[in-house]
């Protein structure tokens, strides 16, 4: 059976003046529909590189991308749009500095036609009112907000359009735990009512811990590990893994405890 | 070295086949020579490189004077005239047109030549003088690429160089931009050493820009285009106006064939309701200068039939209200179309000035502005043919046909000269007649009869005489241009640089 | 004892908007002692970056802003020195690491030419080949791997966590007295995370140098700070050692952070509320940790 | 092959296409401007025969291909025809008059770079000061009369009343140039003579300047505008943390990605003054390709409107291409796009 | 709306250019009252009073066939602004629509269009003005028409350039990940982007634009006398300078006042149309 949205072989090159950079190389793995799908690792092994190929934004220099089993074209139509939502890395470059938060947010509603028109102004209010907003925000135009409240928006914004599936690029490295655990929340439980799919672009192994189902590890540009959550963090079988594992910063006792686990047990495997 | 610097509008033409305007004129009186030049200070032409002329019957034979060389050293003969004739006819450009009666030119002997002439054909000897002689050893020798016997008939070579006899020489020549002529030593008939020894010729000076050279010293004698109120400003500066009088005028031109212009008695009204001394005063200079001076009816003063300088024309609005109402059109009826040549910004104020005198009469009027290329060629239509068209006219041989035979005969009708489209019998009598007598009293009597027929049935506003002034600097003498009993009668020839003086200072 | 690196006494903040003033800052007070690691953590929107940025005399110049209260620098109040004073001491005296590193860096210049200007803030006289490599070494150090590719760069041709690696050896390139470093972990992966922490704690141990690391990464401020400030809604809220934070957290909003943070060990997203009536109790100090008096 | 060298050479190629496209529309638009042009060619007293055989050897009694078949044949040969106007070869003429226009207007574009861009980094850096509102006012002053008025108020200025510069022409006449390549101030380096240089030099100064003034005035303003915006990126906060000194992030950091649209306008400004500088040019009796083309159009001649509108497109062409590129140069992320389009 | 007054009470610039427009629109609409000499915008002329310098009554001085140039003005303003803005408010909103496709669709359509832009803008104006002539009325829409066709490829290079430089912005990405159609993106995202550089060109270009009705009416297409226009009036009374300054001077200062004043309120309007509600 193929996933939700599967990737087979796909590589990604950038040229940089003559020198190539292999962003992603060879990287194969599908999505199940449901599920929340971490993608971790270093910074620039090619993480934002696969979010960008599966939303269309540029093409994979190799290999295809296929959405329930149809490969996805280069020009991706308007259903594919609805489908698949992005949440991007930079939150201050992706609202656009000449448009109010609210005309931003109300973007996708009014394109894929959700909800009735009158009722979408309020509509915009409670989806910022769901990221932890004040629904006032959305006479703000993106330059007064903070680091944290732009990324916010961005959340709003992809969940407004009620998608099958979710790409979220570092979603809530800019927020306070408080928010965070928020909006979290409400990911998982608009998972659970609309049967969601995520992929999640995260360092954060402790949230990764806590939400996904799946976690996808890669190393320059390459996917060095796939497993469940509970397989990887219990028993990981890369060394980077590993690695990654034990440089979490955590406050409890009781994570100190793992972590240490972890790191012996790869001392002893070295 | 005494240098002289004028202006005229561009571009400077010089070859003698294609030669029309005032700067082209100037070029030509002095790098070429013509068999005559008009007399000084009097009316009549005088002979120049002939010896002598003579009528016979319809022809006309010129003797050669013999010590006469061109520029390049070769001696002129009769083959040059020939030659020269022959080129102007070949290539009917320019003001080939004056030669049309002309059937051919004839080497008699080296220094005798023979025109002959179709009819009877009086302006002949004043057409020579647009006639320059050309050096046709030089110019064989550098033919250029064409087809048939004289190829291109050095059109490519004259456009470049000089090859006359003339007391000036063409150092550079660059048709837009400035043609440098120097003092040609061995002029047949010498040049004075007071003659500036080098002529910068400029084309396309604005005026402003001439109002600062002139004040900064830099320039010598001004185009006559420049506006009254500069002039008048240069003149309180304390530069010289110098003055070249008659062979002129300025036309306001009816529209003869569209109404209500057709009726007589509405061109009539017109006439008498235009304002003549606000005209004049509009192109006065200083008290004692102005451009124009009163016109006495259609032909300008000084000429043959023209009216004494006491009958100046005048404004009467009576007289205007009375033709009007033996008009067959009612005022309210009409919207007259007075056009203006957009390259001549003081025709804009006749315009309005028209405009405000037909007012006065319940006359309305539009005022349109038309580029001179575009006149030209709505002129050819009289149907879009302005009812009022503005024109400043002269004659380019001095001679009163060249000035009134393109303009109202019924032949010429439809050309720039002649938007009135006039077809009166009368006056195409007059014209002919003017023509072909050839004793001044004959001609006096035709163009008298011509100008009481022109004041009658008015196809024409005779709005001023023209006369130019140019504004110069105290460097230069002039006294073809300040000393009536100097001037010549044709336009343009004041500027024979050898007669100015370069004062030196 | 010598002054504070750091103090702010009182700081109050507002922004004038179309739609009328917005209160950001309600009078908050910190310092920073020499070498030391102070972290203000703190609820997104709560008033940190703005604090940072006055502490640097950028919101100053904004026509929008009103600013009451103290900021001393060294001892010296900031309001009282020269513009021209003010200016000196930035990039050389202190610096900042930006929380938003892809859009604080020049996307017309490549890294290399942005790096040299920086080392120029030090060193006028520094020539381009040694920016260059000075600029390498520093991005080794932060374990940039193809140094040499980096510097050679656009910010747009490089990932998050690089263009904040990137940021973060700026900021220490001219090693600043004090060190304001906003949000510096975000974009990393937590291993370069834990090196670039590493990096900076021996920095400011060798060289004294003062920092105020803002994040909501309570583990991260767990494992750098000396001291902690807990921020909401423009008010401190608690002061305390880092230990003794982690240990006893004693105002209502301390122990929500507290309780919010995800679990490596798991246990799902806990619930907590997000706003509360509590929030808003007086400020907590604890034993030992109070701001110094006022010496302007 | 460098990637620019094949953008360039695709673009010269597809330059190629529009210059045919224009010959094609000029070549019908010299057809349609009203008049007559072997009427207006021959001047005001020839006959009706002279102007027939006139239209004759110019072909205009041709279907309009064939007349264009003419041309193309003449082109091939590097022939445009002679002038009525001038009587000379169009080549010719153009050959004469472009080096003189060109040599003006690239100091005047240089104005519009070196005057007009410091002028909006200024006014952008001390945005609301007294500095920004001088510039405003210089720079609106600008736009407020066409630039030949200003030709004529500098010249008054700078001439008459001040006599610093020159009045008219491209040089003074005591100086005998040869003309090796049309453009003075290289001719008078090639003869070796600097006094010549300066003087020739010194002619183009105002001119140039009343010319530019539109440009500079439009550059000036655009180049504020969009400082001002960029003054709110957050890289610019992140210089000023930096405490970079103002005047290199004015100059380096905020200058440059608000370059575009000046560069832009500077860059349509130069090509369309080669039309336009005509006034300027009488003014100054500059005898340049402008106020040539400006005649020929008015008297309707043909083979010369339709040769110096091929020079001014061509010229305008090579312009917007180095324009375009420079802008993408200016902006790497065009340069780098990966955006599939 | 409020948040408009908010930004013009706020910066007096702004304000001192709402009331300069509103002084020049006044004195045009009301030009009838205000004049002293309403006939001298018609068929008038006094060689009594010809040329003179400013001097009571003459506020201005006369022109040359005597009309009072004060009065002149006024009406003269009725004229220029309607020519501003109609070519305006046809050149911008062309222009910057192809600008704004050919840059953010790119391919063959940034092909075409840009190559059709390059002919219209490689064919100098005075040719396209004078061929305009050679097909149509010379009457005033007619001249508005030239000047609009002569006109609005400056804006669509503008605008392609910039929208070149705009797109590779993330919000764009965001917009196209949303399935923002083209039409929105182009519009509603990136057009406001543009808004700056736009509306900077645009108060400059009425001056221009009022400036250019004098060569259009050199080619006798559009105003005719003796109806008055700002261009006419400074380029006719450059003949004269030095020494009748007024006949230039005092148009030109109107064409500054009219052009200041818009240029300070796009600069308010910038901030205005700032942010998209
Ligand atoms: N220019 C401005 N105009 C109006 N309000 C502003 C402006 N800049 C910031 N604010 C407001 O000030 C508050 C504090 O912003 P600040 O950037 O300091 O937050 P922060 O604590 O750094 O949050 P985060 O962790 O999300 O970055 C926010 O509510 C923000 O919306
Ligand atoms: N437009 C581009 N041009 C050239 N190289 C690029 C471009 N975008 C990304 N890269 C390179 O591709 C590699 C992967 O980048 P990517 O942004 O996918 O990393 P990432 O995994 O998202 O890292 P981070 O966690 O730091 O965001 C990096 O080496 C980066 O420099
Ligand atoms: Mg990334
Ligand atoms: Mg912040």
């Amino acid at each position: 059976m193929t996933g939700l949205l599967s990737l087979r072989n796909v590589s990604k090159v950038f040229t940089l003046g003559q020198r190539e950079i292999r962003a992603v190389d060879d990287v194969s793995f599908d999505v199940e529909e449901g599920e929340c799908l971490a993608i971790v690792g270093e910074s620039g092994s090619g993480k934002s590189t696969i979010a960008n190929m599966i939303l269309g934004i540029y093409p994979p220099s190799m290999g295809t991308i296929a959405w329930r089993g149809d490969v996805l074209p280069a020009r991706r139509e308007l259903r594919h749009r609805r489908a698949i939502q992005l949440v991007q890395q930079n939150p201050l470059s992706s609202l656009n500095p000449r448009r109010s938060v609210g005309a931003s947010l109300r973007l996708p509603l009014d394109v894929h036609g959700i909800g009735d028109r009158s009722h979408r102004a309020d509509r915009v209010g409670r989806l910022l009112e769901e990221v932890g907003l004040p629904a006032e925000f959305m006479n703000r135009s993106p330059a007064a907000l903070s680091g944290g409240q732009r990324q916010r928006v961005a959340i709003a914004r992809a969940l407004a359009s009620e998608s099958d599936l979710v790409v979220l690029d570092e979603p809530t490295s800019a927020l306070d735990v408080l928010v965070q655990a928020r909006v979290l929340k409400l990911l998982a439980e608009l998972r659970d009512k609309r049967g969601l799919t995520y992929v999640f672009i995260t360092h954060d192994l402790s949230v990764v811990r806590n939400i996904a189902d799946r976690v996808a590890v890669f190393e320059k540009g390459c996917l060095r590990e796939l497993g469940t959550t509970e397989a990887i963090f219990a028993n990981p079988q890369h060394a980077y893994t590993r690695r990654l594992i034990a440089a979490v910063p955590v406050v409890t006792d009781a994570e100190v405890a793992l972590r240490k686990r972890l790191m012996e047990n790869d001392n002893a495997a070295a | 070295e005494t240098v002289l610097r004028l202006d005229e509008v561009p571009v400077g033409e010089l070859d003698p086949g294609k030669a029309t305007d005032y700067a082209d004129s100037i070029l030509m009186f002095n790098i070429y020579d013509t068999l005559v030049i008009p007399a000084q200070g009097g009316p009549g032409y005088v002979p120049h490189l002939a010896e002598s002329y003579e009528a016979d019957g319809n022809d006309f034979v010129f003797k050669l004077r013999q010590d006469v060389k061109f520029q390049s050293g070769n001696p002129l003969t009769a083959e040059d005239v020939v030659f020269s004739f022959e080129r102007i006819k070949a290539l009917g450009q320019g003001l080939s047109f004056l030669f049309k009666n002309v059937d051919g030119a004839e080497k008699v002997d080296d220094t005798t030549v023979r025109f002959k002439l179709s009819q009877p054909y009086s302006p002949f000897v004043a057409s020579l003088v647009r006639l320059p002689i050309v050096d046709k050893k030089l110019v064989m020798e550098n033919l250029g690429e064409g087809d048939g016997e004289m190829k291109d008939w050095g059109q490519a070579f004259l456009s470049a160089n000089g090859a006359g006899t003339g007391a000036y020489k063409v150092v550079s020549h660059n048709p837009q931009e400035e043609t440098v002529m120097a003092k040609n030593a061995d002029y047949f008939l010498g040049v004075a050493d007071a003659a500036p020894d080098t002529v910068r010729f400029r084309y396309g000076l604005e005026a402003a820009t001439v109002r600062t050279l002139i004040a900064q010293g830099e320039h010598d004698i001004s185009s006559q285009w420049l506006p009254p109120e500069v002039l008048k400003s240069l003149a309180a500066d304390g530069a010289q106006m110098l003055k070249e009088t008659g062979g002129g005028a300025f036309y306001i031109k009816m529209n003869t064939t569209k109404p209500p212009l057709d009726d007589v008695n509405c061109r009539l009204a017109l006439a008498s309701a235009y304002d003549y001394a606000s005209g004049l005063k509009m192109v006065a200079v200083t008290d004692d200068v102005a451009q124009g001076s009163p016109a006495t009816g259609g032909v300008p003063v000084g000429m043959y039939g023209a009216k004494p300088a006491s009958a100046a024309m005048n404004r009467d609005l009576e007289a205007a209200k009375q033709h009007l109402a033996a008009c067959k059109y009612k005022p309210e009826d009409f919207n007259l179309e007075i056009s203006w040549i957009g390259e001549v910004p003081i025709e804009e104020r006749f315009a309005l000035l028209m405009q405000a005198n037909f007012t006065e009469l319940g006359i309305k009027s539009e005022i349109r502005k038309l580029p001179w290329a575009l006149f030209t060629e709505q002129v050819t239509k009289p149907e879009n043919t302005p009812n009022i068209s503005q024109i400043f006219a002269n004659a380019v041989t001095g001679d009163p046909d060249t000035l009134l035979y393109p303009m109202y005969h019924s032949s010429a009708a439809g050309t720039w000269q002649s938007p009135e489209y006039l077809k009166d019998e009368a006056v195409d009598a007059a014209l002919e007649k003017g023509r072909a007598e050839t004793s001044d009293e004959g001609r006096q009597a035709a163009y008298t009869a011509l100008n009481d027929r022109l004041m009658e049935i008015a196809p024409s506003i005779y709005a001023y005489d023209r006369q130019s002034i140019f504004a110069a600097s105290n460097r230069v003498k002039v006294p073809a241009l300040s000393d009536p009993a100097k001037a010549f009668g044709l336009d343009g020839f004041g500027f024979t640089f050898r007669l100015m003086e370069m004062t030196g200072e | 004892m010598s002054a504070p690196t750091l103090r702010i006494a009182d700081l109050g903040l507002g922004f004038r908007t179309w739609a009328g003033p917005v209160e950001v800052l309600h009078g908050i007070s910190l310092h920073i002692n020499k070498g030391e690691r102070v972290a203000l953590v703190g609820e997104s929107g709560s008033g940190k970056s703005v604090t940072a940025r006055i502490v640097l005399g950028l919101l100053q110049e904004l026509r929008s802003a009103r600013i009451s209260g103290t900021v001393e620098f060294e001892g010296r109040d900031l309001d009282r020195l020269s513009a021209r004073e003010r200016h000196a001491l930035r990039g050389t005296r202190m610096s900042m690491i930006f929380q938003d590193p892809t859009s604080s860096l020049n996307p017309v210049y490549r890294i290399a030419p942005q790096f040299h200007e920086v080392l120029k803030r030090a060193d006028p006289a520094i020539s381009e080949a040694a920016a260059r490599d000075r600029a390498a070494a520093l991005l080794s150090a932060v374990a940039i791997p193809e140094p040499e590719r980096a510097l050679d760069s656009y910010s747009f041709q490089l990932s998050g966590g690089m263009n904040q690696r990137v940021m973060i050896a700026m900021a220490l390139a001219n090693e600043p007295a004090l060190l304001i470093a906003d949000e510096p972990g975000t974009a990393l992966d937590v291993t370069v995370q834990a090196q670039t922490l590493a990096l900076m704690r021996d920095m400011v141990e060798e060289h004294h140098t003062s920092v105020l690391f803002i994040s909501h990464n309570l583990g991260v401020v767990r494992e750098f700070a000396d001291r902690v400030y807990v921020i909401y809604k423009g008010r401190i809220v608690e002061h305390a050692t880092a230990e003794g934070l982690f240990a006893d957290p004693r105002h209502p909003y301390t122990r929500a952070l507290l309780s919010a943070v995800p679990r490596i060990t798991g246990g799902g997203i806990p619930e907590i509320e997000d706003v509360s009536e509590d929030y808003y109790q007086p400020l907590v100090v604890h034993e030992g940790c109070g701001e110094p008096e006022g010496v302007a | 092959m460098p990637p620019v060298v094949r953008l360039l050479a695709k673009r010269l190629g597809t330059s190629l296409i529009v210059l045919v496209g224009v010959s094609m529309l000029i070549f019908t638009i010299a057809r349609v401007i009203p008049g007559d042009p072997a009427r207006i060619a021959l001047g005001p007293n020839a006959t009706a025969e002279q102007v027939e055989a006139l239209r004759e050897r110019l072909h205009l009694d041709e279907a309009l291909p064939i007349q264009y078949g003419y041309f193309l044949r003449d082109l091939s040969r590097g022939d445009l025809g002679i002038s009525l106007y001038t009587n000379r070869p169009v080549t010719a003429d153009i050959a004469q008059f472009l080096p003189a226009t060109l040599e003006l207007i690239v100091v005047a574009g240089l104005m519009m770079i070196l005057i007009g861009l410091p002028l909006g980094v200024i006014a952008a850096r001390y945005r609301g000061s007294w500095a920004d509102h001088a510039v405003r006012i210089f720079t609106l002053l600008g736009v407020s009369a066409p630039s030949f008025v200003w030709a004529v108020i500098l010249m008054l200025i700078f001439a008459f009343y001040l006599p610093l510069f020159p009045i008219a022409g491209r040089i003074a006449d005591s100086y005998a140039i040869a003309s090796v390549t049309g453009f003075l101030t290289i001719d008078t380096l090639i003869a070796g003579n600097l006094a010549a240089f300066g003087n020739a030099a010194w002619h183009i100064v105002l001119p140039a300047f009343a010319l530019s003034l539109s440009g500079i005035g439009q550059a000036a303003r655009l180049t504020r505008s969009n400082m001002v915006e960029t003054y709110d990126k957050p890289f610019i906060e992140m210089a000023r943390s930096y405490g970079f000194p103002e005047r290199r992030i004015a100059r380096r950091f905020a200058f440059r990605p608000s370059l575009i649209p000046s560069l832009t306008i500077i860059g349509l400004d130069f090509a369309a003054m080669l039309g336009n500088a005509f006034l300027v040019e009488a003014v100054f009796a500059w005898p340049g390709l402008s106020r040539y083309g400006v005649a020929v159009i008015l008297r309707k001649d043909l083979n010369a409107i339709v040769g110096t509108v091929l020079i001014i497109s061509a010229m305008f062409l090579l312009v917007n291409i180095i324009v375009d590129l420079l802008i993408a140069f200016i902006n790497p992320r065009i340069r780098y796009s990966q955006r599939a389009s | 709306m409020k948040r408009a007054a908010y930004i013009l009470v706020r910066n007096p610039l702004s304000l001192t250019g709402v009331i300069l427009i509103t002084l020049v629109v006044f004195g045009a609409l009301f030009a009838d009252f205000i004049a002293p000499f309403p006939e001298h915008r018609g068929a008038v002329v006094d060689f009594a009073n010809f040329n003179k310098p400013p001097e009571w009554p003459y506020l201005f001085g006369t022109d040359l066939v005597g009309r009072d140039l004060f009065s002149r003005i006024l009406y003269a303003y009725r004229i220029s602004l309607l020519l501003g803005a109609v070519v305006l408010a046809i050149a911008v909103p062309v222009g910057v629509t192809i600008g704004l496709v050919a840059g953010y669709i790119g391919g063959w359509t940034e092909y075409v269009l840009m190559r059709i832009t390059d002919v219209f803008l490689s064919i100098p104006p005075l040719v396209l003005a004078m061929s305009m002539m050679g097909l149509l009325e010379p009457t005033l829409t007619n001249g508005m028409l030239a000047v609009t066709a002569m006109w609005w490829p400056w804006y669509t290079r503008l605008v392609y350039n910039l929208t070149r430089s705009e797109k590779e912005e993330g919000y764009v990405l965001a917009a196209e990940v949303i399935g923002a159609s083209r039409t929105h993106i182009i519009f509603r995202e990136i057009l406001p982007n543009c808004v700056p550089s736009i509306v900077t060109k645009m108060t400059l270009d009425l001056g221009f634009v009022i400036l250019i009705a004098s060569s259009l009416s050199f080619l006798g297409l559009g105003v005719q006398p003796p109806t008055p226009d700002l261009g006419s009036m400074v380029a006719d009374g450059a003949k004269y300078l030095p020494d009748s300054w007024w006949l230039t001077v005092f148009p030109g200062l109107a064409i500054l006042v009219a052009v200041f004043g818009f240029n300070l309120l796009g600069d308010a309007l910038r901030d205005i149309l700032g942010v998209d509600q």
